[in-house]
C-alpha cells in the first residue's frame, strides 16, 4: 500500500458537515437542478446514447457548480473532502436524476484515484479540479496488442530526450478513448533490465500529433473499445507519474483501484448507473425469452431457467462471503479472483442456456423480434465476460497460486534482461 | 467455516471439532460402520446432547437453546463439522422431530417426548410417508383415515427413512384421506408399525422402510391442524435440508483441504503435483465451488433461522447448488489421488458416500432446481 | 478429413478447396456479407455447380452422379471443405431438392426442374412447414387441402427458410387437411406466395419466412404420394442434417487450427501459449472432441448414403453431438484468442456464425437427442 | 520396434495349414475337448468366479493338449506357429465355450509377448511352454506406491550381489498377483544416472521368500489388484530381461504390448471374455434403470438416456477413424490416447447419468434391489477407468505434446541422476 494513499473516511468525523443535514441539502439541490430520469430509462442506458461524453459533461459541471462534485475527494484538489458516509447518501438521493456516471469508471475511481497517490503537487492540481469539473474524461493506455494477458511484458517504448520522451508504440482495450481527453500510459523506458524494473506512467494528452486512436468493431456491433498508435508522440518529463523505471508500482496500484471500482468498494463512485443493480437482481430476461417461446412449461427448460437463478444467487452469495472474508482477515486479498471467475463461468452458461432456450431463434429471426438479434450478438460476445478485467485463465492462476500457495508457473522471463525475452 | 462468528459461535465451532477429533476420529467411523448395527454408540450421542447438538431448535422453555440465539445457524456450524468428520449419529432426524414439537407440539406431546430428545436418551425420525414439498415421491403413500374417536388410523410404507429403526419415536407425514397432509407422532414399538431394514451408501447411516397396517394413532399424539400442517411439513423440510447443505459443505471443505495437502505432497518427474498448472486451474475452480457452497449453505441457514420471505428458495438454491457440485468435486479430487482414491482403506470414499447420500435425500438437486422454478415463477407472475 | 479417401475422392477434396480458396477466400465472403444481398454470386453459383456441387444427389440417367459412386459421402467432402472456408451459397437447399426429384419427381418435374438445378441457374429450397420428423415446430403451419381438380390449395406461415428469397422454387412439406403430410413443388412466383426476409446471424446466408394464402397447386406438381411422403421428408431432413454436420466439422477443424498456431505463435511470459499445460489440457479435450465430430459426421454420410437401417439414429447422433459440442470448442477457441477473439476484423466470429447456425437449423441438439432415445426405444421395447 | 519382435502373419501364407480346413478341425476339436458355457454366461464372469484361476488352468491344459494353445506363439517355444486368420477362425469357432480368457491379458499377450522379443534362449524355453501349457499366470511389477504417472521415477532397487541381484521395495496395481505365478519386475540398478537410463527388467518367482502380496480392497468391493512387499528377494542373474540398466526399453515395449492388448490388436488373445463386446454394444442398463425407476417418459431423462447412447455411438466411431489415421499414417500413434481418453470421459458422464436417473435409490435401497447397489458401487469406482492403463492427464499431455506438437512440460527429473531428484 503506498504511503501516499488518501484514506477516506467511511462516517463523518465530526468536523464534517452531519451526514442527515448533508442529505437534506442534496436532497434539495439535487430537486433545483438536476434534469430528472426519462421514465423507465437508467443512467447507464442514458450514457450508452451519449458517444462523445456532451451529456456528463454537462451533468458534471452541474454538480460541479453546486459544489457536489468529488465528495470524497480532497478539498485542495477541487473536492468536498467528506466521508463514504456522505457519497453514500448522495447516491441514494441522486436515484431519480440524470448524473454523469460515465466519469465513474475509469476517471474518477482509477485514473483519479491513482493521480491522487502518484501525482507531482503540480499534476494534481492541474487536472483534478479539471476533471471534478467535467472538462478531462481519463482513461488507461495499458494493455497492447502483443500483450495479452503479461502486462508487463509491454513492448511501447518511450526514449528520452533533452527533457521530453518520445513514445512509439500502440495500445489496446481503453475504453472510450475517442471521446476522453488524457491517458495514463503506461511506456518501456528501460529494455536492458527485467521487464517490470524498466516501465514509466506518463500523462498523455490524447488528442495531440502523433496519436492517432481507432475505435475497434466488436462482434456484438459495439465500438466503445479502441486502439491507439503513437508516432513519436512528445511528453514532457513533467507528465512522468511517480518515478521513472518505477511505473510497475504506479500501475499495480492503478489495477488495485481498477479492482477496487468493479467490486464496487471505491469511495470516489458517484450516482448510481442501474438502480437496484446487484443483490437481488432477477435475470428475468431468460424467464422473458422461454416465456416468448412457449417453453415455460417445459421440464427440461424450467431446469435450465432455475439453474440460472441459482448460479445468479450463489454469485451474490459468493460475493459477500470473500468480501468478509478478506475484511476478517481469514482470506488474502487475492481471493477477490474467486466471485471474478464466477461471474465469468456464469455469465457464459447464462448464455448457454440463452442458445438451448432460444432454439432456432438465436440464429435466425424475423426482423421485428430484435430481442432475438440481441440474444445472437451477446452470445457471439459470450467470451467478453471471461475476458476483460484479467481473463479467467489468470484468475485461475492467482486463486491456485495465490489463495492456495501453489508454486508459480516458470516464467521464462523472470529476472531476465527485457530486450533478451522473446516476445509477439 | 463462516468468516463472521461470534465469539460464543467461534467457541462452540472449535467444542464440537475437539470432541468429534476425540470421541470419532475417522478410525472410530471405520470401527462403528463394521461392528456397530445402529451405525452411533449411544452414549456418545448423549454426550453429543450435552454438547448441545439436539436442543438448539427447541424454546428456551422447552429446554432449548444455542449460543446466539440464531439457533438454525449454530446447528449448522455444529453440521459442518460433523461433516468434516464425517460423523455418525441420528442429527438431522432428531432436530428435525425436536422442532417440529417445540414449535407445534400440545404441552402434553412436548413434554411426553422433547426431554428425551434433548438429554439423548430417545431417538425420532421423521418418516416423510407422502408427496409433499414438491419432491418427487415415488411409490404407495401412507394414508391416513379419521378413526371413530377422531384420532387416524394409517396405512402404507414409506421410503426408507433414517434412523427409522434406531428410534422410539417416528414422526410421520401422511396423505389425509380427504386430502391434504396429516402429521402425527407415532412410537415405533405401536401395533401394526413394522420396519424394513434398507442399504446405504454411507457406512454409519442406517436407513428404514417403515409400513404402517392399521396403525392407530390417538387424537393427542396429532401434530399439527389442517392449517399448519403445510408450513410444518415444509419447514421440517427446510430445516433438514440447511442441516444436510451445512454438511456436505464441510465434507467437501476437508475433501477438497486433504487433495490440496497431497498435491504438494507427492512428486511426480521431480516436480510436486501443486506445481502442474492444468491441475492448479482444477484446483482453482474446486476451491471456487467449495467456497460457493459453503456461502450459499450459510445463506441458507441464515434465511430460514430468519423465517425469511425466500427461505424455501434458498434453501433450495443450496440443495441444488451443493448437491450438483459436491460429486463432481469429491470425485475430481479421487481422480487426484490416483489408484489410491479408490482404495478401501484411503478415507476419501467416506466422504464420497456422505456426499452421495446428502446429495440424493430430501430431494435431488432437479427436484430443487424445480422448486426454485416455482418460487421464481411465482415471483415473476403477478 | 476422411482418412480413407479414394484417388478420386482426394481428388475432388483437393480441387474443391482449390475452388474456393481461389475464388471465395475470407475477404470475398466479408464482401459479399456487405454488399451481396443474395449473399452469394450467381456466376460463382454456377462455377460450383460445374464443378459438380448440385448434380452428386441426383442420379447418372438424370444427369447427375459423383466421383465414388456414393454421392452424399462425395459431397460431405464438398461440404466439409465449404465449412472450412466458411463459404456462401445455397448448398444444402438446392441439393436437397434436387435428390428429391431425381429419387421420387415424375419425369414431368424432373425434367422441368433439375437441368437448371444441375447446372446452377435454378435455385430451389426446402420449405419445411409442418411438424415433422420429430422436430420441434413453433407456430403454425402450412396446411394443405385438397382442390377440386385433385390439386392442393396450401395456406399458412413457414418458419424462416434458407435460400427461399432467392430461390424459383420451393419445396414445400405441408400438413394435409386429413393428416399426415403432403409435398408440393411451387414456383415462388406462385399468386398467394409472399417472402417476408428475416435476419440470419451467419453473414452469407439469406433465410424467409414463406407464407401461403389460398395458393393452388397443380396435381402434377405434387411431389410423393401418401405411400412415400413421410419416408421422403425423412430421407430430406437426413441428407440436410449430413451436409450440416459435414460443414459444422469443417468449420470445427479449421478454428482448433487456426488457434493451435495462434498458440504456437503467441508468447505470453516469455513462452509460448502452447507451453502452458491449463491450456494444452484444453486443446487435448478440444482435439478429441473434433476428431470425434469428424467420425460421427463421417459415419453420418455413409449411413444415409447406404440407406442402413440405423442411418436416422446416426443423423441424429452427429447432429446432437457436433451441434452440442460445436458452440463449446469455438467458444473456447476465442476465448484462447483473447480479447482479439471479439472483434470484428477477426474471422473467428465467422465460424461461430455458421456454427450456432448450422447447430439450431433442422432440429436443435436437444430435438435430436428426443429422436435418439427413441430409436434406441423402439430397439429395445420389443 | 524392436529386433527382436515376431511379426505374425496376418493370413496363412501358405506353408502352414489352410485357415478353413484349420477352422473345420478345430470346431469339431472343440465340440469334443471344451466344456460349453452355461447358459446366459459368458467368460467373463466365468473367470470373476475362478478367484485362484484353477479352472483356466485346466482349460488351458485342454486346449495345450489337444494342439491348440498358443496359435500365434512360435512352434519352438510350445506354441503353432500360425498366423492371425488362424486364431480369428478359432476364436469365431470357441465362442460357445470355455475359454481361458484370464490367461489372455497380461500373461499372453503382454508379458509372454514381452518375453519373446527380450528373453534369453535360455529363458524362452524355460517359461514359453510352460505358460501355453497352463502351468505359469504371470503379472507385471511396474507401478509403485509412491509413483503415480510417473513410472520411471520408480524406487525399489535391485543390488548386485555376486551373480544375483538383491530386490528391495514394492510394487502395486498389479493385477491377481496373489494367483499368479511369475511377474516381470522394473527395478532401479542404477541411481547414479538420469532415471530411464538406471532401470533393469527381472523375471521374479512370485511365491517366493522375501515377496509379500497383499490385496487391496477397493471402494466397490473387489480385491483384484494387489500390492507387493520386497524385503531381500534374491533374482538370479539368469533372469535379468534384456540388458542390465536397459530395462527401460523392454518396459516401453511391455507398455506398447499392454495398449495393443487393450486396443484389440494382439495376435495372442485367444477366446472371447464377453461375446458382442464392442461395436454397437446397447449399454442398456441405463434404460433399464430408468424404466425401473418409471422414469421413461420423462423427457429429461430421455436426453440423459440419449446423450449416453450418443456418447457410446460417438466412441465407437472414434475408434475406427482413430485407427484408420494411425494405419493411414496421418495421425501418429500416440493419437491412441484420444479414444482412450473419451471413453474414460464418457464412462464418467455414464456414471454421473446413473446418479441422476437412479435418484435417492442409487445411495439408499432395500435389500432386494441389489443392482442398485451395483450402480452405488459402480459410481464410487467412477474414477476408476480414468486411472488404470494411465490417467486422464497423462493422456491429455500425450494429445497436446505428441499429436498437436506442443512443448513437453518442464521436468525437474529430466537429465539429472536419479539420486538428486525429489521424490516421494
Amino acid at each position: 500500500m503506498s504511503a501516499r494513499e488518501v484514506v477516506v473516511p467511511a462516517e463523518s468525523d465530526g468536523t464534517m458537515e452531519d451526514v442527515e443535514s448533508f442529505r437534506l441539502r442534496a436532497r434539495s439541490w439535487l430537486a433545483d437542478a438536476m434534469p430528472l430520469l426519462p421514465e423507465g430509462m437508467n443512467n447507464h442506458q442514458l450514457s450508452r446514447q451519449d458517444e462523445m461524453g456532451e451529456r456528463a459533461r454537462y451533468l458534471q459541471r452541474i454538480l460541479s457548480g453546486g459544489g457536489f462534485a468529488g465528495l470524497c475527494f480532497p478539498r485542495e484538489y477541487g473536492g468536498q473532502g467528506l466521508s463514504r458516509a456522505h457519497q453514500r447518501a448522495f447516491n441514494q438521493e441522486s436515484l431519480p436524476y440524470q448524473m454523469p456516471t460515465l466519469f465513474n469508471v475509469p476517471t474518477f475511481s482509477i485514473l483519479a484515484a491513482t493521480l491522487i497517490e502518484f501525482g507531482t503537487e503540480e499534476q494534481k492540481h492541474r487536472h483534478l479540479p479539471a476533471i471534478l469539473r467535467g472538462d478531462e474524461l481519463w482513461v488507461q493506455f495499458l494493455s497492447e496488442p502483443s500483450g495479452g494477458s503479461d502486462l508487463a511484458g509491454l513492448v511501447t517504448r518511450a526514449t528520452r530526450d533533452g527533457d521530453t520522451f518520445v513514445i512509439n508504440g500502440s495500445k489496446i482495450w481503453s475504453s472510450g478513448a475517442f471521446r476522453s481527453d488524457y491517458a495514463m500510459c503506461l511506456a518501456r523506458t528501460n529494455s536492458q533490465v527485467p521487464k517490470h524494473r524498466g516501465l514509466t506512467m506518463f500523462i498523455m494528452k490524447i488528442h495531440q500529433p502523433g496519436v492517432e486512436v481507432r475505435q475497434i468493431a466488436m462482434v456484438n456491433g459495439t465500438a466503445e473499445f479502441c486502439q491507439e498508435f503513437f508516432d513519436d508522440v512528445i511528453v514532457p518529463d513533467g507528465d512522468v507519474v511517480g518515478e521513472v523505471d518505477d511505473g510497475w508500482t504506479v500501475a499495480s496500484r492503478l489495477l488495485f483501484h481498477e479492482r477496487d471500482a468493479v467490486g464496487g468498494g471505491s469511495p470516489y463512485i458517484s450516482g448510481v448507473a442501474v438502480a437496484g443493480s446487484g443483490g437481488g437482481a432477477q435475470r428475468s430476461d431468460l424467464v422473458n425469452l422461454a416465456a416468448r417461446m412457449g417453453k415455460l412449461g417445459d421440464v427440461r427448460v424450467r431446469q435450465l431457467l432455475a439453474e440460472d437463478r441459482i448460479n445468479s444467487r450463489v454469485q451474490n452469495q459468493l460475493v459477500r462471503r470473500i468480501s468478509a472474508g478478506i475484511r476478517a482477515g481469514a482470506l488474502p486479498p487475492p481471493a477477490g479472483a474467486l466471485p471474478r471467475l464466477f461471474a465469468a463461468t456464469s455469465t457464459e452458461r447464462h448464455l448457454d442456456i440463452a442458445l438451448d432456450v432460444a432454439g432456432g431463434s438465436m440464429a435466425v429471426w424475423m426482423d421485428e423480434d430484435s430481442e432475438d438479434a440481441n440474444w445472437g450478438e451477446a452470445f457471439l460476445n459470450r467470451q467478453g465476460g471471461s475476458l476483460g478485467g484479467g481473463s479467467s485463465e489468470m484468475a485461475r492462476n492467482i486463486i491456485s497460486e495465490r489463495v492456495l500457495g501453489m508454486p508459480r508457473e516458470p516464467a521464462a522471463d523472470r529476472d531476465i534482461p527485457f530486450d533478451q525475452v522473446r516476445h509477439n | 467455516m463462516e468468516f463472521e462468528l461470534t465469539e460464543d459461535q467461534a467457541l462452540l465451532r472449535e467444542t464440537t471439532l475437539k470432541f468429534l477429533e476425540s470421541t470419532c476420529p475417522i478410525t472410530t467411523v471405520r470401527e462403528l460402520a463394521d461392528n456397530e448395527p445402529r451405525g452411533f454408540d449411544p452414549a456418545w450421542w448423549k454426550q453429543a446432547a450435552e454438547l448441545g447438538w439436539t436442543s438448539m431448535l427447541v424454546t428456551e422453555d422447552d429446554g432449548g437453546g444455542s449460543v446466539s440465539g440464531h439457533g438454525l445457524v449454530d446447528l449448522a456450524l455444529v453440521a459442518e463439522e460433523r461433516g468434516r468428520l464425517v460423523a455418525p449419529g441420528p442429527f438431522a432426524p432428531v432436530n428435525v422431530v425436536a422442532e417440529a414439537l417445540s414449535r407445534r407440539g400440545t404441552t402434553g406431546q412436548r413434554r411426553r417426548w422433547l426431554p428425551g430428545l434433548l438429554n439423548g436418551e430417545t431417538v425420532a425420525a421423521w418418516c416423510l410417508g407422502a408427496p409433499a414439498a414438491g419432491l418427487d415421491h415415488p411409490g404407495t403413500p401412507v394414508v391416513a383415515r379419521r378413526s371413530e374417536g377422531n384420532g387416524l388410523v394409517l396405512d402404507g410404507a414409506s421410503q426408507p427413512v433414517e434412523a427409522a429403526a434406531q428410534s422410539e419415536l417416528l414422526l410421520v407425514t401422511a396423505l389425509g384421506s380427504e386430502g391434504g397432509l396429516v402429521q402425527a407422532l407415532v412410537p415405533s414399538d405401536t401395533p401394526g408399525v413394522r420396519l424394513h431394514p434398507a442399504r446405504c451408501l454411507d457406512l454409519v447411516r442406517r436407513f428404514a422402510q417403515v409400513t404402517f397396517e392399521g396403525v392407530a394413532v390417538d387424537p393427542e399424539w396429532i401434530l399439527d391442524g389442517p392449517g399448519t400442517v403445510a408450513s410444518g411439513v415444509e419447514q421440517q423440510l427446510q430445516t433438514t435440508v440447511v442441516l444436510e447443505c451445512a454438511e456436505l459443505a464441510g465434507a467437501l471443505d476437508r475433501v477438497l483441504e486433504m487433495t490440496v495437502a497431497y498435491a504438494f505432497d507427492r512428486y511426480s518427474f521431480g516436480r510436486p503435483l501443486a506445481s502442474y498448472q492444468a491441475l492448479k486451474h482444477r484446483f482453482a475452480d474446486m476451491k471456487m465451488w467449495v467456497e460457493a457452497c459453503h456461502a450459499t449453505a450459510s445463506a441458507a441457514a441464515h434465511a430460514v433461522d430468519a423465517d425469511a420471505a425466500d427461505a424455501a428458495e434458498l434453501t433450495s438454491v443450496a440443495k441444488a447448488y451443493i448437491g450438483e457440485r459436491g460429486p463432481v468435486i469429491v470425485q475430481d479430487c479421487v481422480q487426484l489421488h490416483g489408484g489410491i482414491g479408490v482404495t478401501w482403506d484411503h478415507d476419501i470414499h467416506l466422504y464420497l458416500r456422505r456426499v452421495v447420500v446428502n446429495r440424493t435425500q430430501h430431494g435431488t438437486p432437479s427436484d430443487h432446481r424445480e422448486r426454485v422454478f416455482r418460487a421464481m415463477d411465482a415471483e415473476v407472475s403477478p
